[in-house]
């Protein structure tokens, strides 16, 4: 009733949403043969019960790099453009990737070992933070872009994280806090890292942390969003300077 | 179990900003639902100063000295300060208590000497980790209730938290538009964890007998909503965050049926729902909490507040004097035009503006506005047989109302990510236990950590 | 000379926020005083970002660009982005014309992308010194011309200032509660100085076929206004300060008798009288700019704004983003408000909440209630014999109203301030010529640098 | 009429400036003669005109130093006094200043030279900013209470501030700005300052000028309010450091 008082809302909101909706693409990618293309589509589907089913028959025609490569990655990549251009929302990546990281496991041990990383990357949320739904989402997106995560999870003291990446040798660590008053703890791990010699690019974000903080130590890379961190996990790959990530990302 | 049969109110044309069915009365000569609207003023700490007792006092000394300066220097009649405890307030109880005692001194200075009407608000960090412990047996538990204890023997006047209960499943089914898993995690799980920790917190609070407040579903129903955001955010669907918070009022409930009185915790957005239910004043945050995070409903989510509140705010200078001055002042101002307008006898007037304002911005605001939420709160009531079956239904009210009135604009994503929970809803069992022994076995072997032992099942 | 001979409403019921008797067009589908209300954002670089062109360009580019991604995230149809220069931006012309270039380019690229309307307000800063340089024939003046020119070229849709012409006699002034030199530092200085720096202005505003907005009387009556403080504050009386900001509408409306065309600036409260006697928009700040000041009539400014500003905003970062991301959501909160109460045919009805919200908060308030400042403006017209007429008729009249007026509650010292400033004003002569006469001879033992050649006397 | 519409305030808002009204004592000083008591009247009602004949006629009879003594500053004195209590607003201690003052000179004429100052104090609002009332309201609550104030005026280089400090040898210098993007210059002048050794506090206030940035330099204290000068250079004669300073009225 109180509805039908206003007959036209435009001076009052936009709905913006609408305005750009409907300008993707939609799902272009194609497989080479019929059981790639099936499982090339449970992964864009985010069918994590039906692709088990599917490489375990594949495995039996194909070699198993050629289903990782031509199907599971090539699904997985068809997904993030699919994010990119604003068709897909994030759950349909986290889904997706639970489909492609559980056909890579069959894949893998069919050949008896893992397949090659393109690097390892550290990932912890602050001490004193139980609020580590923001590190689960980067660690997702990392494994689902080829990285293997040393998941440190959450309410992680300083020794812990500067151990870890004496141990692992990271390309990357990274940091999630809620609070302010926990991300406190960032500063103290980059000063821990820099004095062992360990300078790599340690990108901090979630929460209330802002870039104005994390730009003000040594190490520290801001992380804007969750959806960052498989591009610079790929910077930190290629050699990137936590200096040249600063550059690049932030400022 | 569920207790609420029927509505406190009516209709939805009956609750209004100020006024609640059952208000409340608390510190210095301060009324909540009372007949007017007062601020809930949220000050934050600055990183650093949580590094002892003494510089975390200090800070708080400084901050609420700003606010209640602020209250005598533009008129501002009465205010609630919130003391939301960060880890290390409710890690150490004694710092919360003495913070609460600090604050207690400072408004019982301004009472004396202007007459200043206020009250304090201690909101104890939630910092167990459902995954990790167990919730219901574990020293951070423990820990909590002391920190209730400080901070009530110290002077505050509502204890309040934000209960983490079944967050383990939230975390993993939000971000895979998982609404099976949001209604266990949310409806089951987060309300029997309620039912136990608020026996606890009810009995702290009469032994000392201040008031227990209430509970938000901050850490899952605010995580879709804030990870659904603006308009260009693909984080989660709009219309799957707002079936979550309809879930979360069917929650939220728990607290009010173990004894809690409110006003009920500012960033619960599904409070309206508490309102209609229940009669317990509500605290609301909306524009005036874009220090603490945006959201599409910031004017609608006054309509029915008895507090008003900026969710948290950073203790910083600005050029109008310090962030939480500034804030105490915007909060002012907005609860003196709600209550001007309750003096008119225009208050139905200005709900109206309210809500138009943002009835149609999003699917949130669209739920939340009094006549929605009042319907949810219908069906939450009538399917009061269980923590699941009213949960259920509450997500299903909501879900039909959105698909039912076409001036809720939805992209198609949006609406196919709707009808596709709706059909997921209407499959589930019927059957309380049944669907809690399908959600414990899939989720044992999808969520690490998840122990149903934890929750008594 | 004065132009204005009548009122441009023909009662101060016709006033409403949202429409001006004479809109204004510009920018990028900008319509101000159409019927609607548009946020006006300003944001202030953090210090050090003033030391170069590029740093500088850089800053507003950031802020500028959260601005514009808040009102896309959740829906503000429209906004104004004011460049208040600080002093680098005009000393340097080229700075402030390459920032308005760089925030036209991201304010097109927002518009053909999402159809955000969009609008630039450039102001450039006075920084003459009238006690120590011509204030006509300076080199400061001449840069500030320049200063308008590089704006206009480089995109800015509006050119305002805030002239500081008679500053010298009113910091003596009002520190002294001294009403005369009130009325001749802002009524009779003030006017000239404007009549000679905006027939200039508009001659670079028609060059470039940009819009002439408006000036403040924020060097001196904001100065006594924002000394007068809150409750507590005892700088100077609330009382003495009303009738500065009397005295400061009769001199802002020669802005517009020399061709501005507004919407006027934010910082002008007196503004509103401005609205009643020209028709022109008027852009006002209250309570959404407590983040610059504080004040004692925070909604009742909005009642006849077209434009709803925050002052200013030094950029930072928030929970809830940079500060300027949340003030221009608090701000397109509070539109929304308004435009809501406009599309529900209420607006009355939301501004009758807005006045009586602060009418007898404060005396300034009192006097910026629509219906006294209406009054005000009626005194300013019928006393249009010369600038100083105006002025001690419209301080009069605004005295007269606080002391008639028994629902404005004043202190003992309160009210002895405004009677002996009442006394002061009626004893001054009728003559403009003999009070020119009188106060040079006065102001040039007390006040140091007073020059009256500098002001054509 | 629209007033009429509402028969009660006290919930909308609540007039705290009336609460604690009328709790000042009133005036209170005597003078030891009639003479003094009026000077001293003069002083106190602020009364510019008046003064001078009075204070003429009176140095035909008593010793200019009485007059100083026990007219003016005492005068003075329970102006401040009255101020402190919230009975006088600031208009009223400006003014007081004023006949002080003028009542002052008249007797250093009569004395054939200045009476004895407190102590120095250099004064100036930063390059850029043309504001300076903050500047003027200071320099009359110094001279007021006794102190020599080296005015340097308003847009003031960095260069000029630290050659006046080394020629005047004040106790104190003071710094107002307006605009954030000037009191960078504080920074500037504070560096100078103390890398030439002249360690005296450097009281910075006015605006948007902030504890948080003037306590994030050397030497500097910050000042809230323009009341607080005299106090401070009070503390600064006494030999207050600037560490002492920044203690007692910041934090
Ligand atoms: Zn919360
Ligand atoms: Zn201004
Ligand atoms: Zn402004």
């Amino acid at each position: 009733m109180e509805a039908l008082a206003i007959s036209n809302y435009d001076n009052i909101f936009k709905r913006y949403d609408l305005v750009s909706e409907g300008s993707g693409q939609g799902i272009m990618a194609t497989a080479k043969d019929a059981d790639l293309q099936k499982i090339m589509e449970c992964v864009i589907e985010g069918e994590t019960d039906d692709i088990l089913g599917l490489v375990d028959e594949a495995l039996t025609k194909l070699d198993p790099m050629v289903i990782i490569n031509d199907a599971l990655i090539k699904g997985m990549n068809e997904v993030s453009r699919l994010w990119d251009e604003g068709t897909y929302y994030l759950p349909q990546v986290i889904l997706a990737s639970d489909a492609m990281l559980a056909g890579i496991e069959l894949c893998e041990k069919k050949m008896g070992k893992s397949m090659e990383k393109k690097g390892i990357v550290v990932t912890h949320t602050a001490e004193g933070d139980i609020h580590d739904l923001g590190q689960k989402i980067v660690n997702a997106l990392l494994r689902a872009n080829g990285y293997e995560v040393i998941d440190l999870g959450k309410d992680v003291p300083v020794d812990t994280v500067v151990n870890a990446v004496k141990q692992y040798k990271p390309v990357m660590v990274t940091g999630t806090a809620l609070m302010t008053t926990t991300m406190t703890a960032f500063e103290k791990i980059s000063n821990r890292l820099s004095a062992a010699g360990l300078e790599i690019p340690f990108v901090c974000g979630g929460g209330a942390v802002s870039e104005e903080y994390v730009t003000g130590y040594k190490l520290g890379v801001f992380g804007k969003d969750a959806s960052q961190a498989p591009g610079m996990a790929a910077d930190a790959v290629n050699g990137g300077t936590w200096q040249e990530l600063r550059e690049k990302y932030n400022g | 179990m569920p207790k609420f049969e029927k509505m406190a109110y009516d209709s939805a044309e009956e609750m209004i900003f100020g006024t609640a069915k059952s208000p409340v009365q608390y510190g210095r000569d301060f009324v909540v639902g009372g007949g007017y609207v007062y601020p809930e003023l949220v000050p934050h700490p600055r990183p650093g100063t949580e590094k002892s007792q003494k510089t975390l006092v200090k800070e708080y000394e400084k901050m609420v000295t700003d606010v209640l300066d602020r209250c005598v220097a533009i008129g501002i009649p009465g205010i609630q300060v919130e003391l939301e405890h960060v880890y290390q307030m409710t890690k150490n109880p004694a710092w919360g208590g003495e913070i609460a005692a600090q604050v207690k001194r400072l408004m019982e200075n301004y009472h004396r000497k202007y007459g200043l009407k206020s009250a304090i608000r201690a909101t104890i960090a939630d910092y167990r980790k459902p995954d990790e412990e167990k919730v219901w047996d574990s020293l951070a538990l423990e820990t909590m209730l002391e920190a209730f204890e400080a901070s009530a023997a110290g002077g505050a006047d509502n204890l309040s938290i934000e209960t983490v209960g079944g967050k383990e499943i939230t975390d993993y089914a939000i971000v895979r538009q998982d609404i099976r898993g949001v209604v266990f995690g949310i409806g089951v799980l987060g309300s029997l964890d309620m039912e136990y920790t608020w026996k606890k917190i009810v009995k702290i609070a009469d032994k000392y007998g201040v008031t227990p407040g209430g509970d938000t579903n901050c850490a899952q129903a605010n995580v879709a909503m804030f990870m659904a955001g603006g308009y260009q955010d693909r984080s989660v669907p709009h219309s799957f965050a707002a079936l979550t918070r309809a879930v979360a009022a069917a929650r939220s409930l728990v607290a009010y049926e173990q004894g809690a009185k409110g006003p009920t915790k500012d960033c619960g957005y599904e409070d309206v729902v508490t309102k209609a239910i229940t009669g317990v004043p509500i605290a609301m945050e909306g524009k005036t909490s874009a220090c603490a995070h945006s959201d599409l409903l910031g004017n609608l989510v006054m309509a029915c507040c008895d507090l008003w509140s900026n969710e948290a705010v950073e203790y910083h200078d600005m050029f109008g004097g310090t962030t939480t001055a500034v804030f105490a002042e915007i909060l002012g101002y907005d609860v003196a035009l709600m209550n001007t307008a309750i003096e008119l006898g225009k208050a139905r007037d200005l709900q109206q503006m309210m809500v138009l304002s943002d009835k149609y911005r999003d699917h949130h605001g669209f739920i939340l506005a009094p006549d929605n939420a009042y319907e949810i709160g219908k069906a939450i009531v009538a399917n009061n047989g269980s923590y699941y079956a009213r949960s259920r239904a509450a997500a299903m009210k909501a879900g039909e109302l959105m698909l039912g009135d076409p001036l809720l604009r939805m992209s198609a994503f949006e609406k196919e990510a709707l009808q596709s929970s709706m059909a997921q809803l209407e499959a589930m069992p019927e059957n309380e236990q049944d669907f809690i022994d399908n959600c414990c076995e899939i989720y044992k072997k999808q969520v690490r950590g998840f122990e149903p032992k934890n929750y008594g099942l």
